[in-house]
């Protein structure tokens, strides 16, 4: 990127983006000290660290979301001072944010065009362009939505993928991806570091942040790292190899070894009967006691409403649900968690943060709803029990008085799972329990999930990291267009193997 | 527009013999403020039972429709009016003065109407007749009474209104205007050397603002006022109607003054006009109720302003209808019922 | 499948023709019968209020709302009476009314967007406030200004356009109330806006996240304090209207309660009081909904103490209808 | 540090206290003095109104509205006062007006959160229809029953236990009234109910975000019935105050406008009203500021029709203090 102008030169030295001394504190407490970061025109950047390292609150500094305390910014060798939104996105930043932000009233092709809209000279905004180019831009992309429809009726998948079209569409200098690929398969990531690449050649540069350690060796070239705040180290990534970089996340010597142990296995307890509903039909399978069972399957593929439709989120067309022999009313939450059945829902933004409450509060809410036959609370108790799981899944927070809101992503979604552990259900329903937690947490979180089970929990567990459920599951049920396409015992699950089935390149051999 | 009245007259007449040529008989519509508080109230109601009257009786029919706002009865007159209806006559009580388009209207289409409560002024000389009570003469009749009780020039006034509505200020300009010596009650104008300035209307008159025609409200605005002992000295309170003053009446017998303010208070032998003719007011003057309270006042009165008066209204229109001759000025004249003359008044 | 989905979408979009259509005929019956006259009223009788819809409608479409705009109503026509009475010129007259409703929008909104007070609140002050004004300069002002009446601001009818004004609020073009024409004017302006400007989609995006609108760049704020204004513009625009059908305004009573009955029309046309979500068409068959159920209720010759029960049970009826048939046959068609 | 910032958060989050007493200061100065009835009379007059904001808050709490409390509180005043010239008996008056209520509010309840009517529009018509079943049967009952009025609803005085109902409304233990010790008390229930118990955490998560409130289990709908029967409960309490206090209702005036005094009390409490946020002991200190206004403005004696001005200048400014406050100092400690 040299420009013919007098800057030029100066350019060709200069990174795309130098952040340095940047400070950030959060009612007295730092978050950031003192970090620096560097990104060259034409690379993808991975920005890594555990869970509350500062990495979104850095983008969100860049992007003029919050305000930085103190510390320098130069984009495209200008200081950009007093930034915010429209700045930051005039100067040719587009950030894909950690959560969604997306305008479920608006359609689609809106939602692309906010603000960007094509108009005539007297202002009429151009729909039909808008939507053939929405169309034009699904279809470079390889993703399936409908322009026209609203975004209320996509799937969590379905607007991950909106969020990442719209930054990718206007094209930027710097392209920000927050933890992009939580609720993206593998086709669908590759998919999308394919058009990284191709942007990457005509000098766009990414900062891309995830949890994934694979991804990050797969795209990118250089990196740096955050520990509780503070810059620990950067370079190139081909000078460097997972555990190293894993270390210096952590802190501490981590072991990625083999967890996986088979279990003495009960009775059979779940029971689904030709269960049908809104994106799933006649769906029939037993799960034992004990048993680990995952779930997965492309886009559209059911996995996901399933599960919702099992706790009674979403109703069901037809089918019956089976625990311990009962049969369990279809929609109604309260009934299937009077079943002891627990779930932990995707799209954390949506459908599990009460921004308004504290983390102690919501972690208590759905064990509130289980025990409300003793309606006054016992705040010590509480506080005793929210302490424990704060040390088990390790929580970084500070008190459990403050918001939900003031933790990261990955600490929330701690949150989140404690939330459910707490309510001491037998059947956990888990869609996605890992998103954007780190490394170090989610190998404490699979040892939590097998311990979980050789006590008596069954636990069905809906991914799309196939790589998960080779850790923890017995057995992996394949879905392939609202039907199970395969079932694979632990022994059987591979990459290959799950995606022949979940492409339907491989048809059902044994009905379950 | 005064074109306009005489030819519709004319128009009237015309339409009213050929009425008892054809024997259709009429609709009398009447039209009612919103029953939004006990005067307005009543006077639905007694609209009602002289409605019943009518359609007994089987010369002509009759309905009563109230609006909730200006506008809404200015639409409904335009509903009648677009059904284009023959053998229709109008009582109506307009709400406010923007009804006037309306009325206009009425006219226009040849229909005889009368006005009734509010008269206004560019449509009155059109109508069959004027019935009003007289808004200004509660304020006269009143003030009256406070110099028949010994009220000097600058003494402290306190008055009570029910709203912020043109009927308020009708209601305090007679009170200013009789003090000043512009208005007559019974025939006589304020004695000369009892007579205010501008400057001491403008001073020792307060207003309460809008106590919304509530007694409750009256009675917790009174006691605020009393929290302020300063304020006890003040004999002189003129409520603009019954309600409001039972308002004041209540706050004294209740808890909610100090016992010294409202000795304080007493001391001064307050007097306290009402108006309207509200039965328990009047209960108040016959000795029946609040006896110990009401004999440390310097006096009592209840301004008449009676709601019925909206059945002389249709008794108007019916007798015009009937070929009668009416007054187009029917004026109502206020008066003071005090412990006196209370029995010769029939309270609502 | 996907003709009998567009026709379910049909219906649920535009269920409020519908509801209007079913008033219309209750209203016929009860009414037994209706003369075209008696249909035109309908569009003069809805043109105040659904004038002053549209503006409600955008700021609910916001998420917020204006409790203010009987009040303002009353303000701006007074003071627009004034303006008449003083240039006897019906331009000057039309221009202070918009603007002068712009202004006292202007106020609600920077109260609501830069104050950050909500708007339910805010706008109940200014409610007080304006009418206060208007009565309070209604005592003290010339007398002739206010054309000699004495509680009201009255068209000095001597003045040489009186007429030519008057007439503008009464008159028809053929057998359509110019006032009617007007209301539709504004409906189609408002349907454009909000449909096919760039800046009507940030207010429906500022209504449905308004968090999402800030990280895209939407000035939240200003939008907000935008529709206060356009809304303000609105009941100035509805003012003039009010004091050409009327010839006065009277400052007590002229549109109290209005707001209800702005809002009561908005959320008849479909348009959710939580923002984001509605069509600006919908105001106009709401308005006109609102009207013929006061018609009806006339009609229907009940005890007048009983009415307003029964105009509450259609509200909640017609409400009904809207919101729950389009679920209704959401569900028959899924099986 | 850690301090200072304690220090901040408790201005922020009860300036509603701050607020009330500069208030208090400011009706002292106006009044010239205070003596002590006076200052209990702030209770007193603060018992309905506050009672009422109590419900009203916990509506607001859930991200909904009640626009019918006014009414209601007509119709279950009404209604009690009858209760009691039958029975001469005030247990059953007090249940029967606390049960009435309750049943008013579930109406309003089984419509939002079982019919999905917008709050809004569905209280805007039960405000319509209570009120006007109170006006019609008033007109439409045995004169009797209603105390011999007309046109209000009256405690026969002929029933032995009149006087002791009026005492209760009207008497005082010690100095403090009776009604200021039952406000009191259901401060500190409601208090006690959002903070401490299960149901009160579920109340705030169902107006912070429904849709996860849902996913936890809450039964959203339910929630939102069961604050508008509280809601409903405690209108049916502050009736039975009210008749005790007053001795009578009048179906046309009583309640009217409460709505937005009660909306008021709520935001000067520092209620949100978008739901989720803000504490019920702010509702007592909103009330009582609420009720201090209207007494800084009979002390002020200033022309009445600009009154209401005064009133919606008072209450922006009061709000802004509130609102803007904590802000400054959080902007100024940043430094
Ligand atoms: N609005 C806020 N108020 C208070 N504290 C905050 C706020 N936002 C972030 N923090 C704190 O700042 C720290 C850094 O958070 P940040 O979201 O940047 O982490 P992260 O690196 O993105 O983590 P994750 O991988 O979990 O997304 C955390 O300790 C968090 O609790
Ligand atoms: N609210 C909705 N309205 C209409 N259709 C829906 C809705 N939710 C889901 N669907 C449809 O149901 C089908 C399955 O949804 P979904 O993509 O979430 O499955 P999934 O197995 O969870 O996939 P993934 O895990 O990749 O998100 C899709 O065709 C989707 O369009
Ligand atoms: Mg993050
Ligand atoms: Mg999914």
């Amino acid at each position: 990127m040299i420009k013919d102008d007098h800057f030029g030169r100066m350019e060709l030295f200069m990174s795309l983006l130098e952040m340095n001394g940047i400070c950030k504190s959060f009612n007295g407490i730092q978050v950031l000290k003192e970090v620096s970061l560097r990104v060259e025109a034409g690379e993808v950047h991975a920005l890594l660290g555990e869970n509350g390292a500062g990495k979104s609150t850095l983008m969100n500094i860049l992007t003029g979301v919050h305000d930085k305390d103190a510390g320098t910014v130069v984009f495209d060798g200008k200081e950009m001072k007093n930034i915010s939104v429209k700045s930051s996105e005039n100067a040719g930043i587009a950030f894909v944010h950690q959560e969604l932000n997306l305008f479920n009233d608006l359609k689609v092709y809106e939602n692309i065009f906010l603000c960007r809209e094509y108009t005539n000279k007297f202002g009429k905004v151009d729909t039909k362009r808008m939507i053939k180019e929405s169309r034009e831009l699904f279809e470079e992309l390889g993703v399936e939505i409908d322009p026209e429809i609203e975004v209320s009726g996509l799937t969590t998948s379905q607007k991950q993928l909106l969020e990442i079209s719209k930054a990718l569409f206007f094209k930027a200098k710097l392209l920000i991806l927050d933890e992009p690929t939580t609720a993206l398969n593998n086709s669908e990531i590759e998919h999308l570091f394919h058009i990284i690449e191709r942007l990457k050649e005509s000098g766009t540069a990414f900062i891309f942040i995830s949890h994934k350690m694979p991804e990050i060796f797969r795209i990118s070239d250089s990196y740096t790292i955050f520990r509780n705040g503070e810059f620990i180290d950067s370079g190139k990534i081909s000078e460097a190899d997972t555990d190293t970089i894993i270390q210096k996340m952590v802190g501490e010597n981590y072991s990625s070894g083999e967890i996986y142990e088979p279990r003495q296995k009960g009775e059979a307890v779940l029971k689904l009967e030709n269960l049908s509903g809104e994106g799933f039909c006649d769906v029939s399978f037993e799960v034992k006691k004990g048993e680990i069972i995952g779930l997965t399957g492309l886009q559209g593929a059911g996995s996901s409403e399933l599960l919702q439709c099992m706790f009674g989120a979403t109703p069901a067309y037809g089918g019956n649900m089976y625990v311990n022999g009962n049969c369990v009313p279809h929609h109604s939450i309260q009934a299937a968690m009077k079943n002891k059945v627990a779930m932990l829902p995707a799209n954390r933004k949506e459908n599990s943060v009460v921004p308004d409450m504290s983390i102690l509060e919501n972690m208590y809410l759905a064990e509130h709803v289980l025990s409300k036959k003793k309606p006054c609370i016992s705040k010590k108790q509480e506080e005793k029990k929210y302490q424990n799981f704060k040390d088990i899944l390790n929580i970084k927070a500070a008190d459990s008085a403050d918001f939900i809101t003031s933790l990261s992503g990955g600490n929330q979604q701690k949150v989140f799972l404690a939330r459910w552990l707490d309510t001491d259900a037998d059947i956990l329903l888990l869609d996605n329990p890992t998103q954007g937690i780190d490394i170090g947490a989610k190998a404490e979180i699979y040892r939590l999930i097998l311990k979980l089970a050789s006590e008596g929990k069954t636990i069905l567990l809906n991914t799309l990291e196939i790589p998960e459920i080779k850790k923890v599951a017995d057995r992996c049920i394949v879905f392939y267009n609202g039907k199970i396409a395969g079932s694979l015992a632990h022994s059987q699950i591979d990459e290959t193997t799950v995606m022949s089935y979940a492409t339907n390149a491989v048809q059902l051999e044994e009905v379950l | 527009a005064t074109e306009s009245a005489s030819t519709s007259q004319a128009a009237t007449e015309k339409q009213n013999t050929g009425e008892s040529e054809n024997g259709d008989s009429t609709h009398i519509y009447v039209l009612t403020a919103p029953e939004d508080h006990g005067w307005t109230g009543s006077v639905a109601t007694f609209a009602k039972e002289k409605i019943e009257e009518v359609n007994a009786a089987g010369t002509y029919t009759s309905e009563l429709i109230t609006s909730a706002d200006a506008s809404e009865q200015i639409r409904n007159i335009e509903d009648i009016l677009s059904k284009g209806e023959k053998n229709i006559a109008i009582v109506i009580q307009p709400i406010d003065d923007t009804v006037q388009s309306a009325i206009q209207q009425i006219v226009d289409a040849e229909i005889p109407y009368v006005a009734f409560d509010r008269i206004i002024d560019g449509v009155a000389s059109s109508a069959v007749s004027n019935v009003k009570g007289d808004n200004e003469g509660i304020g006269v009749a009143a003030a009256a009474y406070f110099v028949s009780c010994g009220m000097q020039p600058g003494d402290e006034v306190y008055v009570y209104e029910g709203d912020t509505s043109s009927v308020t200020t009708l209601r305090d300009q007679g009170f200013k205007e009789y003090l000043l010596g512009n208005a007559e009650f019974e025939d006589a104008t304020i004695e000369d050397s009892l007579k205010w300035t501008e400057e001491q209307v403008e001073s020792a008159i307060t207003y309460s603002g809008a106590m919304n025609w509530s007694r409750s409200d009256t009675k917790t605005a009174f006691e605020s006022l009393m929290s302020d002992a300063g304020n006890a000295d003040t004999k002189w309170f003129y409520a603009e109607d019954d309600e409001l003053a039972m308002g004041i009446i209540e706050a004294l017998n209740g808890g909610g003054i100090d016992e010294t303010t409202k000795e304080a208070f007493l001391a001064n032998q307050p007097v306290i006009s009402g108006c309207g003719g509200l039965d328990e007011f009047y209960g108040m003057l016959r000795g029946e109720n609040y006896t110990e309270l009401t004999a440390q006042f310097g006096g009592l009165v209840s301004v008449t302003y009676s709601p019925s008066m909206i059945q002389t209204a249709i008794q108007d229109m019916v007798d015009y209808l009937d070929g009668k001759t009416v007054p187009q000025d029917h004026v109502i004249e206020c008066e003071n019922v005090t412990s006196e003359n209370v029995t010769e008044y029939e309270g609502f | 499948m996907k003709e009998k989905s567009k026709r379910t979408k049909f219906l649920s979009e535009y269920s409020y023709i519908a509801v209007y259509v079913i008033i219309l005929i209750v209203y016929v019956i009860t009414n037994h019968g209706l003369t075209m006259s008696g249909f035109m009223n309908i569009f003069r009788h809805s043109a105040v209020i659904g004038i002053i819809g549209f503006g409600m409608g955008l700021i609910c479409l916001t998420g917020d709302i204006d409790l203010s705009v009987g009040s303002m109503l009353a303000l701006v026509s007074g003071f627009s009476v004034v303006i008449f009475n003083m240039t006897d010129n019906i331009l000057l007259t039309f221009l202070f009314a918009v603007g002068f409703g712009a202004v006292c929008g202007l106020i609600n909104g920077m109260l609501v967007g830069y104050g950050k007070i909500p708007a339910f609140i805010a706008t109940l002050a200014t409610m007080l406030i304006y009418r206060s004004f208007a009565q309070y300069y209604c005592q003290h002002i010339d007398k002739n200004l206010i054309g000699g009446g004495s509680s009201v601001y009255r068209m000095a009818n001597a003045n040489t356009l009186y007429q030519a004004m008057y007439n503008m609020g009464n008159g028809k073009v053929l057998t359509v109330p110019i006032v009617g024409i007007l209301l539709i004017a504004v409906t189609i302006i408002f349907v454009y806006l909000t449909t096919e400007t760039k800046y009507g989609k940030q207010i429906y995006a500022v209504g449905s996240n308004a968090k999402a609108a800030r990280m895209t760049g939407i000035d939240v704020d200003k939008v907000k304090v935008s529709v206060f204004v356009i809304a303000g513009a609105l009941v100035g625009l509805a003012s003039f209207v009010w004091i050409a059908m009327n010839a006065s305004a009277d400052p007590a009573t002229t549109g109290s309660s209005y707001e209800m009955y702005a809002i009561a029309a908005v959320v008849l046309g479909g348009i959710s009081m939580s923002g984001g979500r509605g069509k600006m068409l919908g105001i106009l068959f709401g308005a006109m909904s609102y009207t013929v159920i006061d018609k009806i209720i006339v009609a229907l010759k009940m005890d007048s103490l009983i009415n307003d029960a029964i105009k509450g049970i259609i509200l909640i009826v017609v409400i009904m209808i809207q919101i729950v048939s389009p679920r209704i046959k959401e569900k028959i068609q899924k099986r």
